[in-house]
């Protein structure tokens, strides 16, 4: 245990997944007492992890490996750094939180909980892993528990929005092993990504394929395939679809973590492996990041179910990271050689998924709280909630005022963060991308107006309010959500170093070679 | 007074609200009085401390006073963010300005909302206000002052919304809240603006910037204007006006603190903070913003029959006003109308309230439902009836008239003297000195008519006069604190002159000069020369203009020369556009709200049903034409013509050579013997 | 001339008549026969290698064994040849053409 | 005079074994089994194999014969004795077991015999009965084995269905 907690925290949801499918069917209490636990116990070695990370190296830490194929050279590798920290502190949170929102599953409990607890393993794997065969393999085991997952418990349209979910996701794996299998036969013949990291960029500098540069060939290869997952208009669709038929606990899972694979992904393939192509690319994320924002908010605008509406709102926060990503190219020589603007795009950035994880969570987990009670969502069909359901009012009034962008909220704090690192390189872009803050206040007041302001609809006079385990679902991402907003600082001195170390990366490129 | 104790006592002040905020969401129902001694208290130690700190100015007495004190909020290597506290005289008097009147509304409420379902709700929101306007005073870097910017925008919505069962109030809530994001925006650009050119947020460090020329020219008036858009959201400049008069659907007593007195003024009080980084293009534009402002909102003030939204335009004019002055480069007389402001506004507010109240409590009695206790033509004759509401709102309608001895007078005069100055430097922009004027001049008379309206004359409705009764202390009160303080004197010692604004309060607030290095700039001093220059022509302008507004009034509504129907008729067109507020609201509903909840849907529309249905899905149904196609191939083709020939021809070759198969032993063996027999040939070959 | 070539030839002669007879004859008995005769043979030639080819008594032993394992596969046979008789009614091999369904 | 011996011996096994391959009655190539069977015990004896050769005589002749004539009894009427028993493919069988007959003979030609005489044994039977309680007992227990399988085997086969 004492070198081996990234594989404890890796493995034991799958540990837990055997003690689950051991209890027999009918006791889903054990069944779900199981699950909290192996989550429980993998939040408590990811709050470990956080105690022994070392805040002043921006490398990995806490590496491991071990021999797994060594004909193909393929080895199983993991090690943290200031990215896949939080992201996995994040899992962990928000994995221990579903088991508790997903309490009142009663469709083959034992199942769904094995499945949740595989997914979760395959999450924290692709976070950890550090080999890219290991990577793919935890990307594809993650695939496919959420395939079951949104098609067997999800809504009335399950099978569809899993099927979709599941092509969608399955077109960006193969762009993306093409991509891990140039970049293999391109750096020597191995899998290990800190190698390819330092390899890739002069192995392939100036090789080109078909006419084409190999290195911007691969990284769009590699974009498209995170882009599906952030997602990245036009690569957006599955994802309201999904969302809203997903059960709650996916809901959660899925905007609070996979969309994070997807910016994580970026990060930690296209940035670190491939700088040279950042700078090349990055006024068009930016310009991608801006159609996010404000397709999403006008989405989420004109939506009247309250899932599709936070569901949009996602693909709408998802934007700011990626502006905030691009803001990278800042530091540039060719830019001013801006650090401050560069470190503040890319530490937002980082943040806003953490912060997007919290905020679209919380969102999921009440709306949840809502359709249990009243079994639909359509916004109009509500009104005057405030009256019968204060405590439930309150927080949604937080959550939705988090998700605006409100100061004194994480979310403000990792939006502006964004827009300031954006702001020097990208004026215009940021400039039009600003209107999303007003349009995200739009949808959210509005909706909130609609929902728990005005006269008390007669029918939803009797509504339970929020009852105790909902509340120990929320209550924990509510803190988080004001606490980082109010003093940033907490998270943002795990991510700093390893951004500094990215950053440095892409400016030795862009010193070397200019704007490609 | 030592300077840490001016930090301590800032800290105090600031976080004392917030924690009877917090007290009250978690735990104000249980409470006895639903915890509004909680609110209470609090407030009252702040406005204790305020006081302390005011009182430790008045004896230091030292016009440059400013400490600063700050702490490291983000600190990446490069990307640095400190937020602080900057305490001067003008934030200690700010402080002492919003403690006040905060105070002065928790005591109102008691009364005026006793009995209130959410009423510790409503203490809890007041407390987040007084926080966070606090927060605004004390804030010494654009951070955090668009921190508390937000969230006095948040316990606005909060508190319009108090009474949310009415759509009204939710209405106007979310638009007040919309409204000011569209100013925020503004002021994040500019935000963005100079963080990107100076690196820095604290002011002292913008304004280094400035003096040193790493920001200027466009940017810097692209910036200046962009921090202006925030500050014309939050006091209410044209066009983003439309919210204030809606946001009258809280509580009076909100209504007073924050849309009258306080939140409101935040607007101005930035725009005073920053006024250093203004190029002369900004100020030019927010000259006129102000200017037209006043101007814009006293012309819809005239025709309202709401008591509230008379009050409510008065304010956006006089916040008008205010950032005419900063416009004009007086923004020390901006800021003095702003203090004095505060208190006679606030004071008519609360004495409206009273009014209302008293006509809600006789409707109630009559069990009347439909009338409207805020309309004015219901009103009339309360003079008797309520003595002390009568005086104090006279007094606080003397003051805002700028009559002299009253405060309002000093201030009011400052700014014209200020805008009469600007507009003898140059003349081309005339147009100012009108706006000044002008909306002098109406507000004079749009006051008294409300003052006629409501107090003089016989009442409209006779069956109501009876049950009119004067508010209790608790609400009377803060209107006779209130309106002592609209008296000059306060603000004038030691000088005793009623006329001229010399005293403690031009002495410890002092001009800065602006750091943009421009010619066209004047100095503080320059334009402090201009102001007295410019002094006795506007005071006499002014008195001029003020006589003449009530003279009016007089007429009109109180001994009826002039049919005011008639005029209305008169000016038939100009009248209706003033009555409908020029239909800026039907207007922006129109070319501007709806449009965009229509591109919403036609955005959702696209998005889902054509690019998802069609071409997401198109992918699919091509891939499944594709497949059903290479499917037929697969199957009718390759399976069974090609794989089934095979195995047809097997078949029949089977069928053929089936006739081998004779099922005798011994026939098979003889094949095995031929077959040993080859291979035996073929090793010896 | 007595020489191992000579047993030799007289084995592979009675080889390939058992053979033959094995490959011809339709009679299960004589099939039965045809083993017995391609089982001598296989006999004489281990006992041939045993008196010329120095396997010395192996060989002697070796045939033992066969004419042991002879005994019983002719018990058996004939068992199984007169359960086909009362099955079919005849020990014709040809006719017993099972094999072919 | 011992070439002559066996040059009668071997012509007295072919011919017979000749018989018992073409005879078309089925007693009768039993009966020229018993002859070949005799043969070959006597070649048996030239080869020094004299226990072999009795054994042969007594389990061909005693034991093997004997049970096929017994099956020829019992799948034919007594009446039939001399039924025919027609052969069948005789020319292909022919050719090629000519052929392989021809390719035996061919390598037994061919190939270089390495020949080591040996001196005869005086008592080859104490010498096999050593052999096989010593170092061949397993095979010798387990061809005990097989022939009471073989025994019970074939008694369950042949006993009449109830």
């Amino acid at each position: 245990m004492e070198n081996h907690l990234l594989s404890w925290i890796v493995w034991i949801p799958v540990i837990g997944m055997v003690a689950v499918t051991l209890i027999p069917r009918d006791q889903t209490n054990a069944i779900k007492w199981t699950a909290a636990a192996a989550a429980g116990i993998q939040l408590i070695f990811s709050l470990i992890l956080l105690a022994r990370f070392d805040l002043t190296t921006g490398d990995f830490q806490m590496y491991e490996s071990a021999q797994w194929i060594p004909s193909l050279n393929i080895t199983y590798q993991l090690g943290v750094d200031g990215l896949s920290l939080p992201m996995v502190v994040l899992t962990a949170i928000l994995f221990f939180i579903g088991v508790f929102v997903s309490w009142k599953i009663d469709k083959a409990v034992k199942g769904y909980f094995a499945l949740l607890l595989l997914l979760d393993t395959g999450i924290v794997g692709v976070f950890l892993s550090l080999d890219f065969f290991l990577f793919y393999v935890f990307w594809e085991v993650m695939l496919l528990p959420m395939y079951f997952l949104i098609g067997m418990w999800g809504g009335p349209q399950r099978e569809y929005a899993a099927i979709k979910f599941f092509l969608y996701t399955l077109v960006g794996s193969v762009l993306m092993l093409i991509a891990i299998l140039a970049l293999y036969f391109t750096c020597g013949h191995t899998f290990d990504m800190i190698t390819i990291m330092e390899t890739a960029s002069p192995n392939l500098a100036g090789v080109t394929w078909w006419g084409l540069d190999a290195m911007k060939v691969i990284w769009i290869l590699l974009f498209i395939g995170f882009a599906i997952k952030v997602p990245v208009f036009p690569f957006h669709t599955w994802l309201p679809l999904a969302h809203v038929e997903a059960p709650t606990a996916i809901s959660v899972i899925l905007a609070g973590i996979l969309l994070k694979l997807g910016a994580y992904g970026l990060l930690r393939v296209n940035y670190a492996m491939l700088p040279d192509a950042v700078w090349w690319f990055a006024g068009a994320m930016a310009i991608l990041g801006l159609i996010n924002v404000v397709w999403g908010a006008l989405c989420a605008l004109a939506q009247k179910d309250l899932k599709k509406l936070v569901a949009y709102s996602s693909i709408n926060h998802m934007g700011y990271a990626m502006i905030g990503m691009a803001a990278v190219i800042a530091a540039g020589a060719a830019n001013g050689s801006n650090y401050a603007a560069a470190q503040a795009g890319l530490n937002g950035a980082v943040f806003q998924m953490f912060n997007h994880g919290t905020i679209s969570a919380m969102l999921f987990i009440l709306v949840g709280v809502i359709y249990d009670r009243a079994h639909h969502r359509d916004i109009n069909g509500f009104g005057g909630l405030a009256t019968s359901m204060p405590i439930y009012s309150g927080i949604v009034a937080l959550a939705f005022f988090a998700g605006l962008g409100l100061p004194s909220l994480s979310g403000f704090v990792s939006e502006a963060m964004c827009f300031l690192g954006a702001f020097p390189v990208f004026r215009t872009i940021v400039i039009l991308a600003t209107i999303g803050i007003l349009l995200n206040a739009a949808y959210f007041l509005w909706a909130f107006q609609r929902m728990f302001l005005g006269k008390l609809n007669e029918k939803y006079k009797d509504l339970p309010e929020i009852n105790g385990r909902e509340l120990f679902t929320v209550v924990p991402l509510a803190v988080i959500t004001i606490l980082f907003g109010i003093y940033p600082w907490p998270f943002l001195k795990y991510i700093g170093e390893t951004m500094n170390v990215l950053i440095d990366q892409i400016v030795a490129i862009g010193g070397i070679a200019g704007v490609m | 007074m030592t300077e840490n104790i001016f930090i301590d006592y800032s800290l105090l002040i600031l976080f004392l609200p917030l924690v009877s905020f917090l007290i009250l969401v978690f735990t104000g129902k249980r409470l006895p009085r639903q915890g509004d001694w909680v609110g209470i208290g609090a407030i009252l130690t702040t406005l204790a401390l305020s006081i302390s700190m005011f009182v430790s100015m008045l004896i230091e007495y030292e016009p440059g006073f400013s400490h600063e004190a700050s702490f490291s909020w983000i600190n990446l290597s490069a990307f640095q963010v400190d937020l602080g506290f900057l305490v001067d005289n003008i934030t200690i008097i700010m402080l002492l300005v919003v403690s006040l009147i905060s105070s002065m509304t928790h005591i109102f409420s008691t009364k005026y909302l006793e009995g209130d379902i959410r009423y510790s709700r409503y203490y809890a929101y007041l407390g987040l206000f007084t926080f966070s306007m606090n927060g605004i005073v004390l804030a010494n870097n654009l951070i955090s002052l668009y921190m508390f910017w937000e969230l006095v925008g948040v316990s606005s919505y909060l508190l319009i919304q108090h009474w949310f069962e009415k759509d009204s109030a939710a209405d106007a809530a979310k638009k007040a809240f919309l409204t000011n994001r569209v100013g925020d925006i503004g002021f994040f650009i500019g935000i963005m603006l100079i963080f990107s050119t100076v690196g820095a947020f604290t002011y002292s460090d913008i304004f280094a910037g400035v003096a040193d020329g790493t920001i200027g020219g466009t940017i810097l008036t692209f910036a200046g204007i962009g921090l202006f858009l925030g500050a014309m959201g939050k006091s209410s400049q044209f066009p983003l006006h439309i919210w204030l008069p809606d946001a009258m659907e809280g509580p009076t007593p909100v209504s007073a603190l924050m849309h009258a007195a306080t939140m409101v003024a935040a607007g101005v009080y930035m725009s005073v903070r920053i006024f250093p980084l203004f190029t002369p293009d900004a100020l030019t534009v927010v000259a006129y913003v102000g200017g037209f402002t006043a101007l814009f909102a006293a012309s819809i003030a005239i025709t309202q029959n709401d008591i509230k939204k008379v009050l409510a335009y008065s304010t956006v004019s006089q916040l008008g006003y205010m950032i005419l002055a900063v416009g004009t480069g007086a923004y020390i007389a901006g800021f003095f109308h702003l203090v004095t402001h505060a208190m006679f506004k606030a004071c008519l507010f609360y004495c409206s309230g009273s009014v209302i109240h008293a006509m809600h409590h006789a409707l109630h009695k009559k069990h009347d439902h439909e009338t409207d206790p805020q309309d004015m033509r219901n009103m009339g004759g309360f003079k008797d009836k309520m003595p002390v509401t009568y005086a104090t709102m006279l007094i606080a309608t003397l003051a805002i008239s700028g009559v002299p001895l009253f405060s309002g007078f000093l201030s009011k005069d400052a700014v014209l003297a200020g805008t009469l100055s600007f507009v003898i430097h140059h003349p081309e922009h005339f147009f100012l000195a009108i706006c000044g004027f002008g909306a002098a001049l109406i507000t004079a008379f749009y006051m008294f008519r409300l003052i006629f309206m409501t107090f003089h004359g016989s009442p409209t409705k006779k069956e109501l006069i009876d049950d009119i009764h004067e508010s209790p202390k608790a609400m009377t009160y803060p209107l006779i604190l209130l309106a002592t303080l609209s008296f000059f004197i306060f603000y004038t010692l030691p000088s005793v002159n009623p006329i001229s604004d010399h005293g403690w309060f031009k002495d410890l607030v002092v001009p800065q000069d602006s750091f943009v290095q421009d010619s066209a700039i004047l100095s503080a001093h320059e334009i402090e020369e201009g102001m007295h220059h410019a002094h006795y022509l506007a005071m006499a302008l002014s008195l001029l203009v003020a006589g003449l507004g009530i003279g009016l009034s007089w007429m009109m509504y109180y001994r009826k020369i002039l049919s005011a129907d008639e005029w209305a008729k008169k000016t038939g067109p100009m009248y209706n556009l003033s009555l409908n507020k020029y239909y800026f609201d039907e207007n922006y509903q129109k070319y501007l709200i709806q449009p965009v909840l229509k591109l919403a849907d036609k955005v959702a529309y696209i998005d889902w049903d054509l690019y998802d249905k069609y071409f997401i899905n198109g992918f699919g149904r091509v891939t499944d034409w594709i497949s059903r196609i290479t499917g037929r191939l697969d199957y009718e083709g390759i399976d069974q013509t090609l794989v089934d020939g095979v195995g047809r021809s097997a078949g029949k070759m089977g069928s053929g050579l089936k006739q081998i198969q004779t099922g005798k032993l011994q026939n098979y063996l003889l094949f095995v013997l031929a077959g040993v027999i080859v291979i035996l040939v073929f090793q010896t070959i | 001339m007595h020489s191992l070539e000579s047993y030799l030839y007289v084995s592979a002669i009675l080889f390939a008549l058992g053979l033959y007879a094995v490959v011809t004859r339709r009679n299960g008995i004589a099939v039965l026969m045809g083993v017995e005769l391609i089982l001598n043979s296989a006999n004489l030639n281990f006992l041939a290698f045993a008196r010329f080819g120095g396997v010395n008594l192996a060989g002697h032993i070796f045939a033992l064994f066969v004419i042991i394992m002879a005994a019983a596969e002719a018990a058996v046979a004939l068992a199984i040849v007169i359960n086909i008789y009362k099955n079919y009614q005849s020990i014709n091999v040809d006719e017993i053409s099972a094999l072919r369904q | 005079m011992a070439d002559a011996a066996f040059w009668l011996m071997a012509l007295l096994t072919v011919a017979s074994a000749v018989v018992v391959v073409h005879h078309d009655k089925l007693l009768y190539s039993a009966i020229a089994l018993l002859f070949t069977f005799f043969g070959v015990a006597g070649l048996y004896i030239f080869l020094w194999a004299d226990f072999l050769a009795a054994v042969q005589v007594v389990i061909y002749v005693g034991g093997i014969l004997v049970l096929v004539i017994f099956g020829i009894m019992l799948t034919n009427k007594i009446t039939t004795v001399n039924i025919s028993h027609t052969s069948m493919q005789r020319g292909a069988g022919g050719l090629l077991v000519a052929f392989v007959l021809g390719s035996l003979g061919l390598m037994i030609t061919k190939t270089p015999w390495l020949v080591q005489h040996a001196a005869e044994p005086d008592q080859t039977v104490a010498t096999i009965g050593r052999l096989l309680m010593m170092d061949y007992l397993l095979p010798f227990e387990v061809a005990s084995l097989l022939l009471l399988g073989a025994l019970i085997g074939a008694a369950t086969l042949s006993r009449r269905e109830e």
